[in-house]
């Protein structure tokens, strides 16, 4: 047995290793699609994309191309029903136009003409048809409880191949914001490779298409030149994603060039890169970052069963000093949960609480507390990702004399406990944070959090229930707005949530690659979209 | 008298310890002819094996080190060698068999291996002379079926027969002086006497100068022709086996050979030496024998004794022996 | 050695199940996947469909049953997050790590053992103090420090070298170099220690008395007794230098298994992550019998009293 | 007659050696095979023979240290094999000690000094740590320690020292009968004769008897009142000590005498010639047929090879050889 | 003529040799009272920990946050060490560090150690039967990604102090067991428990008075090493987000939490980071001294 000759032979294994991985490219969806698009595009004066815009995130939302379950990115792919404005409002994306009954029972849907999807196929009535359908399917889509069936929905025709009706059984103007929600999907294509051919590697109509995936590593979109309205066909010819964990690495990334885009949480990290002459844009609306009280009507919820503990919780956050240190001043005040400036029932009363530190020691004096509790210490919890920020928050709790003690939890515990499905013990009177980039309408999310069929389990409030009643029966959408508005009034005072800030949206470009973005801002899909060549 | 291969003239070893230096070997002579048997005679620690050591210069270091005196060769000072030209003796010219046969074999090369190394690197054959060679050198250790063992593992041999390949590996290249240290004590007494009844034999036919490293007098008898007498660190008396055996001059020479059992003699009593062998870290002042010595006197608790030189061959290192 | 191997594979089965069992019961301690799955508007019915659908709601042992039998018939699952073939998330993402692993461990192997001999053979000297520094230093510094600190000196101050990505030779300098930073300094340290145990040995210096130069007897003679100890501790080192993987890939965004285990893990993605774990256990016991077989390689007498 | 200490009978000892993945015996090693043998009160036997000749495994096999294959031991008639543990710790363990070859691996380390000594004393009876420590004292007296080193580890001592340590250690409970493992052998040359007065004297003064495993027959010959020679497992030759070494009558005994023999070569010329035997020890794994040292032997015929020996009484000695038959 | 040689020769070589040795010899007890010095201050600060540090190591002057250390541009004298991302004393959250991370990591160890000794005793003692059963388990043990086990545990479980030692010691305990095994088969078959056996001892005794004592020197050397490893170990099960969790610092977490701002705040992690350093050096430096100074044939651990 020879035996030396196997050293020699591991090292050149290895190298041969080494570079059939090198040569070997990491795109796994190699696209052949069908170059028929042209015909729309004969007027066109926009200048043909080019260049690439590298882009880096902590998670990924492309773990399926189904824009049902992941919503987060399907503007980037398939044009929506309806999409928001930056004011707040609707319009539409598939739609020239749409109209309301006088009773608010028949929505009619007037569609572009001559849009197409990618691979060819036009955007018509069957298309949105089954698309509204497909969204309103529990299986198949996380907000599908907004359009179901047994919720509200009656019908939905195709009345011509560019007009679909839409019938309810009673008037319910805010589901604009679940149209806006609806992603059109291709039919014609489902139904020639099936679902799972073509959320592979689907055809949608939105001003990118999806070129090369590889789970987990990165995602590759050409820009449609297609796109029906071409004032908004990207600038960049593809956009790619890398999926990087690693904060340190996505900052290093960044500053070396590997990528053009920046988006962090890290508002000092943020500030201090904007200091080195990275130029910041902010996109969409505010997020908020707020807590709530889970099952905080009940008596064994302890000292925050007490309203008044709970606004001294409010009042002894110095909201202002938030937005200063932690927020690096991209925030401002916030009152209310889910409701950022600008969305859905927006209202100039709700006012985020002073910074009042003498009213919330009076108010807990007035709670008894801490003697008249058994267990005064309240409990929060949190994921790892916000412990520092919590813990921060606490410390002016603890500064008015409120005992706190704060649990981490795993992010998917965390989740688990905190309304759906039993707990696995009963979480009553704990506190929890929730960090929230906002929708557009905030609507349905506060009927789960505030009323008594909600899941999240905040408040047990029959006014509140038929507060909530009120704005789903209203006949118009400006008056559904205001019943809204007096809800959240009506609702924050029960301080079952509460808000901190209102954090605004930025992220970091690369001045040498990336000139502005000219485009629409109300999210991150559309603000990327309309960047510009430096 | 035929010429002497090796000569040792008052060779110092010490070693530096953290305890302090050790005087290993400490004024050392002796020298010894071609053909003829050399025996180093001593109890463990006396610095026997430092001896042959510091010959092949392989000590240990930095710890070890010659510190003086000389070692001739042939005309050749080994101490002035750089350590090229002394490798260069090494093997060839002068060969060492170590106690533990066992260890000092490679276990992971095989007997033939061992030995064609050695011829590789000093005689300059083709490899199928190479082969020959080293069935020549297992033959001269008298291995059964040599063509066999030389693809063999050492752990596959017995303990006699590892003794014999590391003999075979020591003599590959027909060295004109081997140095034995212990070469027996691993070995039960019948296949001992068959080594050594095969090394008188292979000295008369290599005509090699044995210096032989023992504590045993049983092997002394059998195969030296000349012994030196070692006790801490130094010679106390050098002697032809005969007179060593049979008029032993030096108490301790003496005393040993009284307190060897002896198979035709039996006693009541053995005769024994009181006491431990000194520390070579802390020597006493005078003679080194002094503190067991049944017969000392004053100055030999002041004074080292000289060596003195009784005829040709002869010389005792002892107040009493004038 | 026949007997040998079939006793090592048995235990490797042996233990193989041991973690495929493990892994199941605490997964599937560890939570619920289906909670995770859900919105946060899904109703208590709907979570129940989506566990059925999952195969959730059945009692742990028949989970276990279902499990085993698909696994036998070499089907890992679907992901419960990705909704997509284990298999091939598997398949993409092992190669990656083995890309970037093993030149990583052998070079780490190479470099430990010409650097632990050498420091052996010139012991004291100054450059045996340096590697004793470094196999030092690399056992103080956190790992992912030191990656987080190649990154910011290389890439970002030097510019010498991409951050992060896998497309081009360069790619792998900085990942390669931590895995080989994980592994080095112990190994090394070990290669060193018992080298001068071999060097004190009576063969070497019988070796020595041969005449033969310094090289051959390191080279030759020392080394290869020097390997068996280390061997020992390269199949205890693999588990280690998975946490090293993890880490490297984490940092260098490089798309392998370490990665897919730590998503999957928060996420229980119970197909996902046993299917990780059968793999990497498949793979650590795997390099275990082959250590185990390369003894009789390098130390003959195992390889025939073995037979 | 002196009283009989210890008997063996046939004893026995075989392992298995196992091949293939079922572990399948596929032959016995004969480490013992058939070897009888009897000390006296106040006496010494010394088995003689060369490693591997099974001598230590007897040895092993009297201290229950090893298991029989076969055969009997009788301490004071009773058989040691078919004792309850409870009769075995209070009948025999005390009366039986041992002495090893090597005084460095004989003693725990991390003991002191009055804990080895002591430990058969603490193991066996129920004394306090004081009067363990005064007999301590007394043992140490009598083996020439001087009780100033009660307090200290065994490494502080000197090999001869250490030894004469375990000679107290092995008399702590007054036993009747010591298996001293070679003694002397791993000693210098110088100390060995201390060692070897040291056991005489204690065997007169105490009445002790010995049981000497020996490969030296010097050593042997000094002690020893009777001697048994084994070869490959089995006993070749067993008498007399006197006797034996005046007249030995087995091939083999001759061999090792004139191996051992302390003569000059030239001085040899008038005795017989030095014996030097030829080839080694077979292994015990397949042991020779006939007698089992005719492939050694100057003088084997073929009946050597054919037929196995009886054990025959010549005189004094016993021996197992064609030539007595 | 050569005798003139070989004494110059000689003196030479004496000076040069002692000289080196002098030198070794400083080294040599540098090496020992350095890392001594350094363990046994870890060890006060992590003992008097709430009257040494200045600040509450949990409560951070948001104000103050990403703060320099004093001696640079920048820094307050308040802060010595400077400020983390939520203006935390970073000196004061060392030194309550030092108390979790020696804590985590001596009981990590203490638990494998006790379970790897009594299993590897047990084993190497017994031998047959016991033997093959616990070198089985130990043979899953290692063969196991400890760190998955790690993850699933914290997933389990939930994040915590109990659950990083309960990790950690699942990853070393095995190691010990295969170690310690080793030396009590070594050791039962050795001449002083055969002796032992002869005098009538009980398993029990000889486990307890003969084998344990002459184990003793190879755990502490190999629970001294350890004690770096842990250390390093929780950092690393700390990035990964399964490690002590916030607010109670430990050395691993902090180093962890600074990472994204090694480039613009070095100190939050980095004077964590020279903590552990230091400390796992101590261990190294006082394992191997120990070791050379108990028992030389343990260079291998």
């Amino acid at each position: 047995m020879k035996k030396w000759f196997l050293v020699p032979l591991f090292v050149l294994l290895a190298t041969v290793i080494i570079f059939t991985g090198c040569q070997q490219e990491a795109q796994t969806v190699t696209q052949t699609q069908t170059q028929t698009q042209t015909q729309t595009q004969t007027e066109t004066t926009i200048p043909e994309p080019w260049g690439t815009l590298t882009d880096v995130a902590a998670t990924f939302g492309y773990d399926n191309f189904d824009p049902n379950l992941v919503s987060s990115w399907s503007g980037l792919m398939f044009q929506n029903l309806m999409r928001t404005t930056a004011a707040g409002d609707f319009e539409g994306d598939v739609l020239q136009s749409w109209d309301l009954s006088a009773d608010g029972l028949t929505w009619t849907f007037h569609l572009i003409p001559n849009n197409f999807f990618t691979n060819g196929d036009p955007v018509d009535a069957a298309a949105v048809k089954y698309s509204i359908e497909r969204f309103a399917d529990s299986a198949r889509s996380a907000w599908s409880p907004y359009l179901r069936e047994d919720y509200n929905r009656v019908a939905v025709n195709v009345v011509d191949s560019l007009t679909v009706e839409y019938v309810t059984a009673h008037a319910e103007p805010t589901l604009v914001a679940s149209f806006s929600a609806t992603a059109i999907v291709n039919k014609a294509d489902i139904d020639r490779v099936g679902e799972e051919a073509y959320f592979a590697n689907p055809s949608g109509s939105g001003p990118w298409k999806l070129v090369g995936y590889s789970t987990g590593i990165s995602v590759k979109f050409e820009a449609n030149t297609a796109y029906c309205r071409a004032n908004e066909v990207p600038h960049f010819q593809f956009y790619q994603q890398y999926l990087v964990p690693e904060l340190a690495t996505r900052i290093s990334m960044f500053k070396t060039g590997q990528c053009d885009i920046l988006g962090l949480d890290d508002y000092a990290r943020m500030k201090a890169l904007q200091d080195e002459g990275y130029p910041v844009e902010q996109y969409g609306i505010n997020g908020t970052d707020s807590f709530a009280f889970q099952k905080s009507w009940m008596e064994e919820a302890g000292p925050v069963h007490d309203i008044n503990i709970r606004k001294a919780m409010s009042y002894s956050l110095n909201r202002q000093e938030i937005c200063d240190t932690w927020y690096s001043g991209y925030a401002i005040p916030g009152g209310q949960f889910f409701f950022p400036h600008g969305v859905f029932g927006w209202t100039d009363e709700i006012v985020a609480d002073a910074y009042d530190p003498a009213l919330a020691e009076q108010l807990i004096a007035e709670a008894g507390y801490p003697d008249a509790f058994a267990n005064p210490i309240i409990t929060v919890y949190c994921q790892a990702s916000d412990q520092d920020r919590i813990l921060y928050y606490m410390s002016y709790w603890q500064a008015v004399g409120l005992q706190v003690e704060l649990k981490v939890m795993e992010t998917a515990t965390y989740w688990s406990y905190l309304g759906f499905g039993p707990p696995p013990e009963d979480n009553i009177g704990w506190i929890w944070f929730w960090k929230s980039w906002s929708y557009a309408c905030s609507a349905y999310h506060c009927a789960n959090m505030y009323t008594t069929n909600g899941v999240h389990k905040v408040t047990n409030d029959e006014t509140a229930n038929a507060l909530y009643a009120a704005v789903t029966t209203q006949l118009t959408y400006e008056a559904a707005r205001e019943k809204m508005a007096e809800f959240q009034v009506y609702v924050k005072g029960l301080y079952t949530n509460i808000g901190v800030v209102e954090y605004q949206n930025y992220f970091l470009y690369n001045p040498a690659t990336v000139g502005g973005f000219d485009g629409r801002h109300t999210g991150y899909a559309e603000t990327i979209q309309g960047a510009t060549h430096a | 008298m035929s010429n002497i291969v090796l000569q040792v003239e008052d060779l110092h070893t010490s070693f530096f310890t953290r305890a302090g230096e050790v005087k290993a070997v400490d004024g050392v002579s002796f020298y010894v002819r071609e053909g003829e048997t050399f025996g180093i005679v001593g109890e463990s620690g006396c610095g026997k094996s430092v001896t042959g050591l510091s010959i092949l210069r392989l000590l240990p270091e930095p710890a070890g080190q010659v510190v003086g005196g000389k070692i001739i060769m042939e005309g050749k000072s080994l101490l002035e060698l750089n350590p090229k030209q002394m490798r260069a003796y090494r093997g060839k010219m002068i060969s060492m068999i170590l106690q533990d046969p066992m260890s000092s074999l490679n276990p992971v090369y095989t007997i033939g291996d061992q030995i064609g190394e050695s011829v590789r690197l000093h005689q300059d054959l083709p490899e199928n002379m190479v082969e020959a060679e080293v069935i020549d050198a297992l033959r001269l250790l008298r291995i059964p079926s040599p063509e066999m063992r030389a693809r063999e593992y050492p752990f596959q041999l017995s303990g006699g027969m590892r003794q014999r390949a590391v003999g075979a590996i020591a003599m590959s290249c027909r060295p004109r002086l081997l140095i034995a240290d212990e070469p027996t004590t691993a070995l039960d007494a019948t296949i001992q006497a068959q080594y050594i009844a095969l090394f008188e034999d292979i000295q008369e036919k290599t005509n090699v100068a044995i210096i032989f490293i023992t504590h045993d007098f049983g092997v002394v008898a059998r195969i030296c022709d000349r012994v030196g007498v070692m006790y801490a660190g130094k010679i106390v008396e050098t002697a032809s086996t005969r007179d060593i055996f049979k008029n032993p001059k030096h108490p301790y020479t003496k005393a040993l050979i009284q307190s060897v059992p002896q198979l035709d003699k039996k006693d009541e009593r053995l005769f024994s030496i009181e006491g431990q062998p000194p520390s070579l870290l802390r020597l006493p002042k005078g003679c080194r024998f002094y503190p067991r010595c049944t017969v000392s006197m004053d100055i030999c608790k002041e004074q080292e004794p000289p060596e003195v030189k009784i005829g040709e061959n002869r010389s005792v290192s002892c107040w009493r022996v004038k | 050695m026949a007997r040998f191997i079939v006793i090592r594979l048995l235990q490797c089965v042996v233990a193989f199940f041991g973690i495929l069992l493990i892994t199941f019961f605490l997964l599937r301690a560890s939570g619920d996947p289906s909670t995770l799955l859900a919105s946060p508007n899904f109703s208590l019915e709907q979570v129940q469909a989506l566990k059925a659908e999952l195969g959730l709601d059945k009692s742990w042992g028949e989970q276990l049953g279902i499990y085993l039998n698909s696994i036998v018939h070499g089907d890992f699952g679907e992901s419960l997050l990705k909704k997509k073939a284990v298999g091939i998330m598997i398949g993409d993402a092992l190669p990656n790590t083995l890309k970037l692993m093993v030149p990583s461990f052998v070079l780490a192997m190479i470099l430990s053992f010409i650097l632990g001999v050498l420091a052996a053979t010139y012991r004291d000297s100054w450059w045996d103090n340096l590697v004793k520094f470094i196999a030092v230093l690399g056992q103080a510094l956190p790992g992912f420090w030191v990656a987080i600190m190649a990154v910011l000196i290389f890439s970002v101050k030097l510019e010498w070298l991409p951050v992060a990505g896998m497309d081009t030779p360069a790619h792998y300098i900085l990942p390669m170099g931590t895995l080989v930073f994980f592994t080095l300094p112990g190994m090394m340290r070990l290669v060193r220690s018992t080298m001068l145990d071999v060097l004190d040995s009576e063969y070497i210096k019988m070796a020595r008395i041969k005449g033969l130069p310094e090289r051959t007897v390191i080279w030759k003679h020392a080394l290869r007794n020097a390997l068996i100890s280390p061997l020992t501790i390269i199949g205890m080192l693999l588990p280690g230098t998975v946490l090293g993987a993890v880490i490297t890939e984490q940092i260098f965004n490089w798309p392998g298994m370490g990665r897919l285990l730590v998503e999957a893990t928060f996420a229980r993605d119970f197909p996902v992550v046993q299917a990780v774990t059968i793999i990497t256990a498949i793979l650590v016991l795997g390099i275990n019998l082959l250590v185990d077989i390369s003894y009789a390689w390098v130390d003959p007498q195992i390889r025939y009293q073995r037979t | 007659m002196a009283k009989v200490i210890l008997e063996a009978r046939d004893v026995v000892k075989h392992y298995p050696v196992t091949k293939g993945l079922l572990q399948r015996t596929v032959g016995w090693v004969r480490a013992v095979d058939g070897v009888s043998f009897s000390v006296e009160q106040g006496k010494t036997l010394s088995i003689v023979g060369e490693s591997g000749a099974g001598k230590t495994t007897v040895a092993r096999q009297i201290l229950l240290l090893e298991k029989l294959t076969s055969g009997s031991i009788l301490f004071e008639g009773t058989d040691l094999y078919k004792m309850s543990p409870a009769q075995v710790k209070d009948d025999y363990r005390p009366k039986v000690h041992y002495v090893q070859q090597n005084p460095w691996s004989s003693m725990n380390p991390r003991m002191r000094i009055r804990d080895v000594v002591g430990e058969p004393i603490f193991v066996n009876t129920k004394q306090t740590k004081k009067t363990v420590y005064t007999e301590v004292g007394k043992l140490l007296d009598q083996v020439g320690i001087d009780t100033d080193g009660m307090t200290r580890y065994p490494h502080e001592f000197s090999g001869g020292q250490r030894q004469r340590i375990a000679v107290a250690r092995a008399l702590a409970l007054n036993p009747t009968l010591l298996i001293l493992d070679e003694p002397v052998s791993a000693l210098d040359v110088s100390i060995r004769a201390q060692i070897m007065n040291l056991f005489k004297d204690l065997q007169s003064k105490f009445d002790l008897s010995y049981i000497v495993i020996a490969h030296n027959l010097a050593t042997v010959r000094y002690m020893s009142h009777s001697v048994a020679i084994m070869y490959l497992g089995q006993l070749v030759e067993y008498g007399d000590s006197e006797a034996l070494f005046e007249r030995p009558l087995h091939p083999y005994t001759r061999a090792l005498i004139s191996a051992s023999q302390l003569t000059l070569p030239e001085d040899s010329e008038g005795k017989a010639q030095q014996i030097i035997l030829t080839g080694e020890m077979p292994s015990p794994l397949n042991p020779p047929s006939g007698c089992r040292f005719h492939t050694r032997c100057t003088e084997a015929s073929d009946k050597c090879s054919k037929d196995v020996p009886e054990m025959r009484k010549v005189g004094k000695q016993m021996v197992k050889c064609h030539h007595y038959d | 003529m050569l005798n003139t040689i070989t004494t110059t020769a000689k003196t030479k070589k004496k000076k040069q040799y002692r000289g080196i040795s002098r030198a070794t010899r400083v080294m040599r007890n540098l090496a020992l009272w350095i890392p001594t010095v350094v363990m046994a201050f870890m060890i006060v600060l992590a003992i008097f920990s709430p009257w040494i540090a200045p600040h509450d190591p949990t409560v951070g002057k948001i104000t103050d946050r990403y703060l320099p250390p004093a001696f640079m541009e920048g820094g307050k004298t308040d802060y010595l060490l400077g400020t983390d991302q939520l203006g935390r004393d970073i000196l004061s959250r060392l030194i309550y560090g030092a108390r979790i991370s020696l804590s985590v990591s001596l009981l990590a160890i203490a638990i494998t150690a006790s379970i790897g000794t009594v299993l590897g005793i047990i084993a190497g003692y017994g031998g047959g039967r016991t033997d093959a059963i616990v070198m089985r388990v130990v043979d899953v043990a290692l063969s196991f990604p400890g760190l998955l086990l790690a993850m699933l545990l914290a997933v389990a479980i939930g994040p915590g102090f109990w659950t990083v030692v309960f990790a950690l010691s699942l990853l070393g305990w095995a190691g010990y067991a295969r170690m310690i095994r080793g030396e009590a088969m070594r050791l039962s078959q050795s001449d002083f428990v055969a002796q032992a056996r002869v005098n009538g001892a009980s398993g029990w005794r000889i486990m307890t008075r003969h084998i344990f004592p002459n184990i003793i020197n190879s755990l502490i050397v190999l629970m001294t090493l350890q004690v770096g490893m842990m250390i390093l170990a929780e950092a690393a099960l700390s990035y990964l987000g399964i490690g002590i969790s916030v607010p109670t610092p430990s050395w691993g977490s902090m180093v962890s939490d600074g990472r994204a701002n090694l480039d613009n705040a070095w100190w939050i992690s980095a004077f964590p980071g020279a903590a552990i350093g230091l400390v796992v050096l101590s261990g190294n430096f006082l394992g191997d001294w120990i070791r050379d100074k108990l028992d030389p044939r343990l260079r291998q651990l």
